[in-house]
């Protein structure tokens, strides 16, 4: 532990936080709106500077300039308390995720830990606080009915994004993510078997239980993130914004910059164990010099907005789903194809390791 | 430097801590906090054990980390039952304190 | 009565709800390509692009006040549109014209005349009810201001969106 | 671990877990409690258990505190009201608490190992998943074939015991 590793940690943290996360949030927060007008044929926000670039900033000094309100009969403390909750474990998870190979020798990771997925889930089920006490803080009736389903849903749906990655570990042998994108460097990705070596037959079985495995994992990230098939904490139609709804100003820009970071973070995860991570075929790593460790950072992010289109694209298709079949959908049947899911990779290791 | 007693130390604190919160409250929510509260003190202690007694290859023992592991399951099927019965009980009662509860038929 | 409907049966495929999935996928994809490759026809950019040009005659904008080929207010203040209008957004206060002035048989002017275009509706009433064909629709509808009162229209206000209006009125013809 | 660091996180601990039990609303009570698993998470991570530090994050503070407020939130309840308090029962109960934390004191000042320090790791990247899963499945696997039968027993009473009977 000496005072470069702390720099350059620093630097790391720095520079992921305030130069790649918060930017992407607030252009998230456009793209969204953009893709939905796009979607639905119609322009989105297209006013501010060229092609509306500039509304986030615009939006930031809205929400900031709005008077910021706090209910009477809410409980001060928990209610102001609320939406830092509700940000903070979706920028820590960050940390964990390797978004490049390297750059002048270090590593393009914050925390390289040996329990890499496991602190991602930790941390992200601590989310949930931010949405159950700015709910029940509110002191309405709309929000608490908001975070008491959020909290049922987060319990309901942490099962089966646990287990949907159990494969993924299996095949790897570590919980390590560096050790995750090593591992599909080395023999191709685990959702696109074409990368890498051809001939091996076992990866193209393995293929299919690891569809499966990205498939519920990605729509457990749907409910974990409150995105819209499962989006009931805030479902605007029937609890008039959920959670949020008692929230004004900065506050209520927080919770929104939450939902948007813990997509990214989300994405990002996604990514690197299902997608290679940073990898793309043909491109060396970062020792072969600093212009390509540049680029694999920029590889990293280019798929997590795509993961990130992915998600809005299915907000503004889908309807979203009724509670009790949120419910019936996560403890019967995502549950249960996990389990099976890991059973049939255990099988396929144990008759050959590709 | 941190001394294994400093571990044990807040671990019987917390013990402590956990053993007054089941004395006091009245509130079974409370109590069974108060539960987990000594359970994972236990959990300190056995951590700090367990990276005390470093084995001859060097490691940890680790035994007393699986310990921790079975704690921890066990602890969190006892919260689930714990807290079913709660709800039960106030279906029937309309109450979480132990005072109201102490007949032994309903 | 409370009516049953009774639920469709659904084949093991639609349970399986992702075909159905996938086809939503790609229909709002489809629409989305289209919108990047300008194939969609959008809505009108308002503020650049305008539709005054293809206003019908009969289109029901702001109300104003017209004057005659003399120059002089239709208006007699009869206070009727005053009377009819829904949200009663018309004030007229009136005033007598002097017995010396040319057109003192019609005994009456508006010495004030305000509509409050928050409350007009458009609904074109005081048009119709007006014997004087002194007031009209017009078609501006861009009506804004910062303030209220701005948005109160006086007399001169109205007098000049609404302009000159030529043709008889038998009333002020002498020979009457 | 620096000693600075270690005694930030027990203080968390400590008090925030004295939160616990002197706070009247259960919310509160809920959320020092979640502060105070933090904490100790933290105190399992200064001695390089990683694993079962994140772990306890997970299940403690993921799912068993979430399950505590989803409870306390739909049973509504709320700041418990001033009751007359028992004096002499409190009195007691503080001195039995007193007197086992004298006791513990007692007892680790008399332990001879607790004023030596920790002995140094191998390596500073120790893979303590792997260890304990290894050790998971080979010494302790009848232990964890048994809790794995008790979590499902508890699965089924707790459905059991939360059904709504119904209305005859």
């Amino acid at each position: 532990m000496d005072s470069f590793f702390i720099i350059t940690s620093l630097l790391k943290i720095v520079g992921i936080l305030f130069v790649v996360i918060l930017p992407m949030v607030s252009y998230a927060v456009y793209a969204e709106r953009r893709v939905s007008a796009f979607i639905q044929d119609r322009l989105g926000p297209n006013r501010v500077g060229p092609a509306g670039l500039f509304q986030p900033i615009a939006d930031m000094f809205k929400l900031l300039l709005k008077e910021d309100f706090t209910p009477r009969a809410a409980n001060t403390f928990y209610y102001w308390l609320a939406p830092c909750l509700a940000v903070m474990p979706a920028i820590i998870t960050i940390a964990v995720v390797p978004f490049g190979s390297t750059l002048f020798g270090i590593p393009m990771v914050i925390a390289d830990v040996n329990v890499g997925i496991l602190f991602v889930f930790a941390i992200a089920s601590l989310g949930v606080y931010g949405i159950v006490i700015g709910g029940w803080a509110s002191n309405s009736k709309y929000p608490f009915l908001g975070g008491i389903r959020s909290s049922a849903q987060m319990l309901s749906y942490e099962l089966s994004l646990g287990l949907a990655v159990v494969p993924v570990f299996l095949v790897v042998g570590s919980l390590r993510l560096t050790s995750v994108v090593g591992y599909q460097i080395e023999h191709g990705w685990f959702i696109a078997p074409f990368i890498g070596d051809l001939a091996n037959p076992w990866k193209w079985l393995l293929a299919i239980p690891m569809i499966i495995s990205f498939l519920v994992f990605m729509i457990a990230m749907f409910a974990e993130t409150n995105r819209l098939p499962f989006d009931l904490p805030e479902a605007e139609q029937e609890l008039a914004g959920g959670y949020n709804t008692e929230y004004s100003s900065m506050k209520f820009a927080l919770y929104f910059l939450g939902e948007y970071a813990a997509m990214i973070t989300g994405s990002g995860v996604i990514v690197t164990l299902f997608f290679g991570g940073w990898h793309f075929p043909g491109i060396p790593d970062g020792s072969h010099g600093w212009i390509f460790g540049l680029i694999n950072i920029a590889v990293f992010f280019a798929k997590v907005a795509i993961m990130i289109f992915f998600f809005m694209w299915v907000r503004w298709t889908l309807p979203r789903f009724r509670y009790d079949q949120l419910m019936r959908l996560g403890w019967l049947f995502f549950f249960e194809i996990a389990l099976v899911n890991i059973f049939i990779v255990a099988v396929i290791l144990t008759f050959a390791r590709p | 430097m941190v001394t294994l007693g400093d571990y044990l130390l807040v671990s019987g604190i917390l013990f402590a801590i956990g053993f007054a919160g089941v004395m006091l409250r009245r509130n079974l929510i409370i109590i069974l906090m108060s539960l987990e509260l000594m359970l994972n003190a236990a959990n300190l202690s056995l951590v700090a054990f367990s990276r005390f007694r470093v084995g001859p290859n060097g490691l940890p023992n680790y035994n007393a980390q699986v310990f921790v592991f079975f704690i921890i399951t066990v602890a969190a099927a006892e919260v689930a039952v714990g807290l079913a019965i709660l709800v039960a009980l106030f279906r029937a009662r309309q109450t979480t304190d132990v005072k109201d509860i102490s007949t032994l038929k309903f | 009565m409370a009516i049953t409907v009774p639920r469709p049966k659904l084949s093991w495929r639609e349970r399986l709800y992702l075909p159905a999935i996938v086809a939503g996928l790609a229909i709002t994809f489809k629409h989305f390509t289209n919108m990047l490759l300008g194939r969609t026809k959008v809505t009108m950019q308002y503020p650049e692009q305008k539709w005054d040009a293809n206003l019908p005659d009969h289109y029901r904008g702001a109300p104003a006040l017209v004057r005659d080929a003399d120059g002089r207010v239709r208006c007699v203040a009869c206070q009727l549109c005053e009377f009819i209008c829904p949200p009663r957004a018309i004030k007229i206060i009136p005033g007598e014209i002097p017995s010396t002035d040319r057109f003192a048989k019609v005994e009456k002017y508006p010495e004030e005349f305000d509509i409050d275009m928050i409350r007009c509706i458009f609904c074109g009433m005081c048009e119709e009810v007006c014997p004087e064909q002194a007031i009209f629709l017009r078609k501006d509808y861009a009506i804004t201001g910062f303030t209220r009162a701005d948005m109160v229209h006086d007399k001169e206000k109205l007098l000049e969106i609404g302009g000159v209006m030529h043709g008889v009125v038998l009333k002020w013809n002498e020979k009457k | 671990m620096s000693p600075f660091l270690f005694w930030i996180f027990a203080l968390l601990t400590v008090i925030f877990g004295a939160a616990v039990v002197v706070n009247r609303n259960p919310v509160a009570s809920a959320l020092s409690l979640v502060v105070s698993f933090l904490g100790l998470s933290a105190l399992f991570m200064s001695l390089d258990a990683y694993f079962v530090g994140i772990i306890q994050v997970l299940v403690y503070a993921g799912a068993v505190m979430v399950l505590f407020l989803f409870i306390i939130m739909l049973l509504n309840l709320r700041t418990e009201e001033e009751r007359r308090i028992n004096w002499l029962a409190s009195a007691g109960g503080v001195a039995v608490a007193l007197a086992l934390l004298i006791q513990i004191f007692l007892v680790i000042s008399r332990f001879e190992p607790a004023r030596k320090t920790f002995p140094p790791l191998p390596g500073s990247s120790i893979d303590d998943v792997r260890n304990i899963g290894a050790l998971l499945f080979s010494s302790y696997n009848l232990p964890f074939q048994i809790v794995g039968v008790l979590v499902l027993v508890a699965t089924i009473g707790v459905v059991l015991l939360s059904k709504r009977e119904p209305r005859s």
